[in-house]
């Protein structure tokens, strides 16, 4: 483990913050960290940039964390897991809510690589459509109607031509990975799919076994990205 | 190739994985039993129990350092988890407890179990593991219990902090089939940036790489000691580390903190060992204790 | 800005040469005293001892396994070689002995000496060392002989694989002046080609990065049991491992093993130590014991 | 620790063998390896090539090592220490006895280099003068006449025109290495020269403190190379 002074902080909203560390970690995105603030848990966290994470109050630690001042000190282990494939060509990437944040940095990770890319994004409302002038083509869907197209960024991906892309990735909450997984197979493109999952971590590297698929695998090890066609047959 | 009997299980690779290592779920068991002889489960108690609070698992260039406190559901959610179990490798459960009637309950709760690995040792729970494992007699009677309600093989796991040479032989009086050796070091870390112990629970057990020398003295010591067979635990993690646990004496080798390596630790080792034997032009059984023999 | 005081013991730094390492000769002794805050020696018995056959050291990449065997010319020899000590650090001379009254004859050829570390630990030796170490009444008994004699501060080094809580407390209640923790762990390690033990004496004491979780434990447990100072040994490496052990309860911190890596370990650890606290804006005094603070 | 076979064996006389290993150590010439024959001691031996040492029988495990067979296996730790500090001008190699042992690597490092190299060899007698055929210009002396020079290595370094040397490599016994130095001294060319000096060793680390010079360097790891200047005020 090593720590890191937090540097600045972006309020996103009332639950998302980013916050930045004093350097930048060699990483590659889809990776994640075990953060640490003293006196709380220990969790995972998407790097959403090499030198940060978006972070979604949800419970104790992440409640803390959206609420930091500027000069505090985190542990951090890691970067962990499996990262996103890149591509230099055409790329579509699929956020739900607070799954954007890996994509933040894939996005800007796949332009620097010359890669065309355009990203739909779903929440529930338009404020939760955090930081999304980070995506530089962008359509974006809200359950009530207030931003964009109403309804799921599940919506958008239906109108998509999905043969013309090279890539496809999906982050987000688990009821949008398996509604985005059953399309894309349904379109047979599953092969140029991946998608980041979740699960609860303790350790992060692969040896407690909290975080395991039903086929074995470790989603912190041998994830979090996995390919669509890794997934085929495993309930997730 | 690799077939040997340890007590009475017939395994077929002497490669073990230890307690507490993707051995929460069926699913990871099953896989890793793929390349294994056998597979030791987490350490199961009666009650469920939470386990600490993240950070729960430090990572170093020398090994880990863990204090996930015995986490476990609890024998009778465990034992559904475990009927799950798909592996083609012999299945190990490891129990937890304070008194000799609770190993013998708890162990009636796993009839698919091969064997029984009695966790006497760890470092960091304060009402089992080796606050029990320190008292020879005690464990003697533990020891003694299971063998009477059950014929199913039962292998106590000893610290290398104790009197473990004391402890075994109780062990091996009171009719257990064979000793694992050893289990984590007490140790801790803390962060300079923060000023505080980074475990949650502030210290734990250390394993990996940095403890193998102290683990191969202690199968080194028992395996003169002892008739019963020594099952190594500590720090292998590649297939030169198996070969020399099993020339220090030990007929099986556990491996744990390695899967942070990779999880194709068993494979890769497993046809290491079989390039190795077929190289030497000699057995595993002749190997075992061997570097006694030349002192 | 890196003095401080260990008992009666004004020192220039909290960097202490680890007895046995580099430490049979004056001239390294005083050059390693350059920038120490003081050097142990390697420890003196009241005979002279021809330690065991080479090969008496393995380097691994987490530490050392040595049995070296307290070579020593002996008592008469060793001081004739330490009047020749021309460093500007204290002298603490190490002395091993089985025998309360021969530790104290000991002390007494040792005029030049600052201090007196006793050496209540070594693994592998059978007659002294953890043999003694493993006794608090006689640990006691040794130190309060040793105070009765000389006002000189006693250092009693002690061993993790004891009770050493309780030994602790008894040098303490002797009238130990400090506690130096800890010593190597039993170990050894096997070569697969020869097939045999590596070091003559088949087992040894591992050192070095490997086992500084462990110390840091006993440094942690020892800070907060005694009253009196506690000095760190045991795989100090760079300069965070010195923090760490003193945010751990360190009042000094002893370096042995990390000379593998450069003569120049003590100098740059103390350039360091002295960026990190203008950096910090905090005084070593402070960072004694604080990550028991903030727990 | 590590173990390795022995290939092949060339006894160069009575009491000198060269022992090949069976794979190439990444070394430097100068420097050195613990050698440990099995239920023997760990003695110091320097490399004479990448993948051999030449051995003297002085005493029990010596006289094993000279009349080992070939498939013998044997452990190694190292290589250690400081090697020499090569030239691809002009050189001078100064060797006594086994001191010719590092000289041997030496000579075909820095003729790989493209370096002028000039061996003078010296012994008690003719057999003494083992290998000598590995150097390809060389003069050599023998105490008793029987080749060469009747003298020494000294009375062949006195006749030799010092400054048109880059540099100027010794290694023999500790009272030739002292004669060598008072006449480096004496022609102010102890800039250019370079010792390599023998002590009793434990570690092989610089840990175990039996190597050490006055001075309190380590013949192990600051040596056992060391330059003229380091040398100058330092008893050795
Ligand atoms: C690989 C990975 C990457 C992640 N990346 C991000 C990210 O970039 N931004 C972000 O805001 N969150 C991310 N998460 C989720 C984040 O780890 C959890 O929100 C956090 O652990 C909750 O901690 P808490 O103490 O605040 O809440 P708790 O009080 O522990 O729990 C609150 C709620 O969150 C659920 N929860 C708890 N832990 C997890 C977990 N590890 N995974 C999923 N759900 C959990 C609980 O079931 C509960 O419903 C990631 C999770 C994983 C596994
Ligand atoms: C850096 C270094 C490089 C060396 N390279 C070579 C080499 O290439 N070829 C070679 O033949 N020898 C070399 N030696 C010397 C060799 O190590 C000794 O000859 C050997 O250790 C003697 O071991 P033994 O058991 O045979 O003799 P022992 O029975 O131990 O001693 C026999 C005699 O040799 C002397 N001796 C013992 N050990 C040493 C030692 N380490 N250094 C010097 N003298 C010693 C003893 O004082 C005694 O007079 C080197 C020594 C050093 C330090
Ligand atoms: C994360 C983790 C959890 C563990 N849990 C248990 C456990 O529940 N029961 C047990 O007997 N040993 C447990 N251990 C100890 C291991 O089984 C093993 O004895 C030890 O880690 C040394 O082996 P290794 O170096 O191969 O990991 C655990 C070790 C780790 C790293
Ligand atoms: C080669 C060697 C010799 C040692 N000899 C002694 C000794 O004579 N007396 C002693 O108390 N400790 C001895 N030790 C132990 C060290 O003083 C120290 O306690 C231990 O090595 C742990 O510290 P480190 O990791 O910094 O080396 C020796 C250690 C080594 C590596
Ligand atoms: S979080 Fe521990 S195995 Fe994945
Ligand atoms: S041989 Fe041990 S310090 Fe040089």
């Amino acid at each position: 483990m090593f720590s890191m002074r937090i540097d600045k902080i972006i309020r996103h909203s009332d639950d998302v913050s980013t916050l930045f560390f004093s350097s930048r970690l060699r990483s590659y995105p889809g990776q994640f960290i075990m953060l640490n603030l003293p006196r709380y848990e220990e969790i995972p966290l998407s790097l959403s940039s090499p030198n940060s994470v978006t972070v979604r109050a949800v419970g104790e630690t992440t409640y803390a964390l959206i609420r930091l001042s500027a000069g505090e000190i985190v542990g951090i282990r890691g970067p962990f897991g499996k990262p996103f494939t890149p591509t230099d060509g055409k790329a579509l990437l699929v956020a739900g809510g607070i799954g954007a944040a890996p994509l933040y940095y894939l996005h800007d990770y796949l332009k620097r690589r010359g890669a065309e890319v355009k990203v739909l994004f779903g929440a529930r409302k338009a404020e939760e459509l955090v930081w999304k002038d980070r995506f530089s083509v962008l359509m974006v869907a809200t359950d009530d109607g207030s931003e964009g197209l109403r309804g799921t960024v599940i919506d958008l991906l239906k109108e998509e031509e999905l043969q013309q892309y090279d890539r496809i990735y999906v982050c987000g909450p688990e009821e949008m990975l398996r509604k985005a997984f059953t399309h894309l197979k349904e379109k047979e493109v599953l092969g140029k799919a991946e998608f980041s999952l979740e699960r609860y971590m303790k350790c992060g590297i692969g040896v407690c076994g909290t975080c395991i698929l039903e086929d074995g695998s470790r989603v912190c090890a041998e994830g979090p990205v996995f390919s669509g066609k890794d997934l085929e047959g495993v309930e997730f | 190739m690799l077939e040997i009997d340890v007590a009475s299980l017939k395994m077929k690779s002497p490669l073990v994985l230890a307690s507490g290592v993707l051995g929460s779920f069926s699913p990871s068991l099953s896989r890793v039993a793929e390349h294994a002889g056998a597979v030791v489960t987490k350490s199961v108690g009666l009650q469920p129990r939470e386990g600490y609070r993240t950070p729960v698992i430090i990572n170093t260039p020398h090994g880990l350092i863990n204090a996930v406190g015995l986490s476990s559901p609890g024998c009778e959610e465990f034992s559904k988890e475990l009927s799950k179990f798909r592996g083609d490798a012999k299945l190990i459960v490891s129990l937890f407890a304070s008194e000799p009637d609770d190993f013998v309950k708890l162990s009636s709760y796993f009839d698919m179990a091969d064997a029984f690995e009695l966790n006497l040792s760890c470092p960091h729970v304060s009402d089992a593991g080796l606050t029990v494992g320190s008292d020879p007699e005690l464990v003697k009677e533990i020891v003694e219990k299971m063998k009477s309600r059950s014929s199913k093989p039962v292998f106590p796991k000893l610290s290398a902090a104790t009197d473990y040479i004391e402890v075994a032989k109780a062990a091996e009086e009171g009719g257990a089939d064979g000793i694992v050796a050893i289990n984590t070091l007490r140790g801790m870390a803390i962060d300079i940036g923060t000023r505080k112990p980074i475990l949650s629970n502030i210290s734990g057990g250390v394993s990996g790489e940095g403890i193998k020398p102290i683990a191969m003295k202690v199968v080194w010591d028992l395996y003169e000691e002892l008739e019963i067979p020594v099952i190594a635990s500590g720090g292998a993690t590649t297939w030169r580390d198996v070969i020399e646990f099993i020339l220090a004496g030990a007929r099986a080798v556990q491996i744990g903190s390695a899967f942070f390596y990779s999880y194709r630790v068993f494979y890769s080792i497993k046809e290491s060992l079989i390039a190795y034997l077929r190289k030497e032009k000699i057995s595993l059984n002749e190997l075992v204790g061997m570097a006694h023999k030349t002192v």
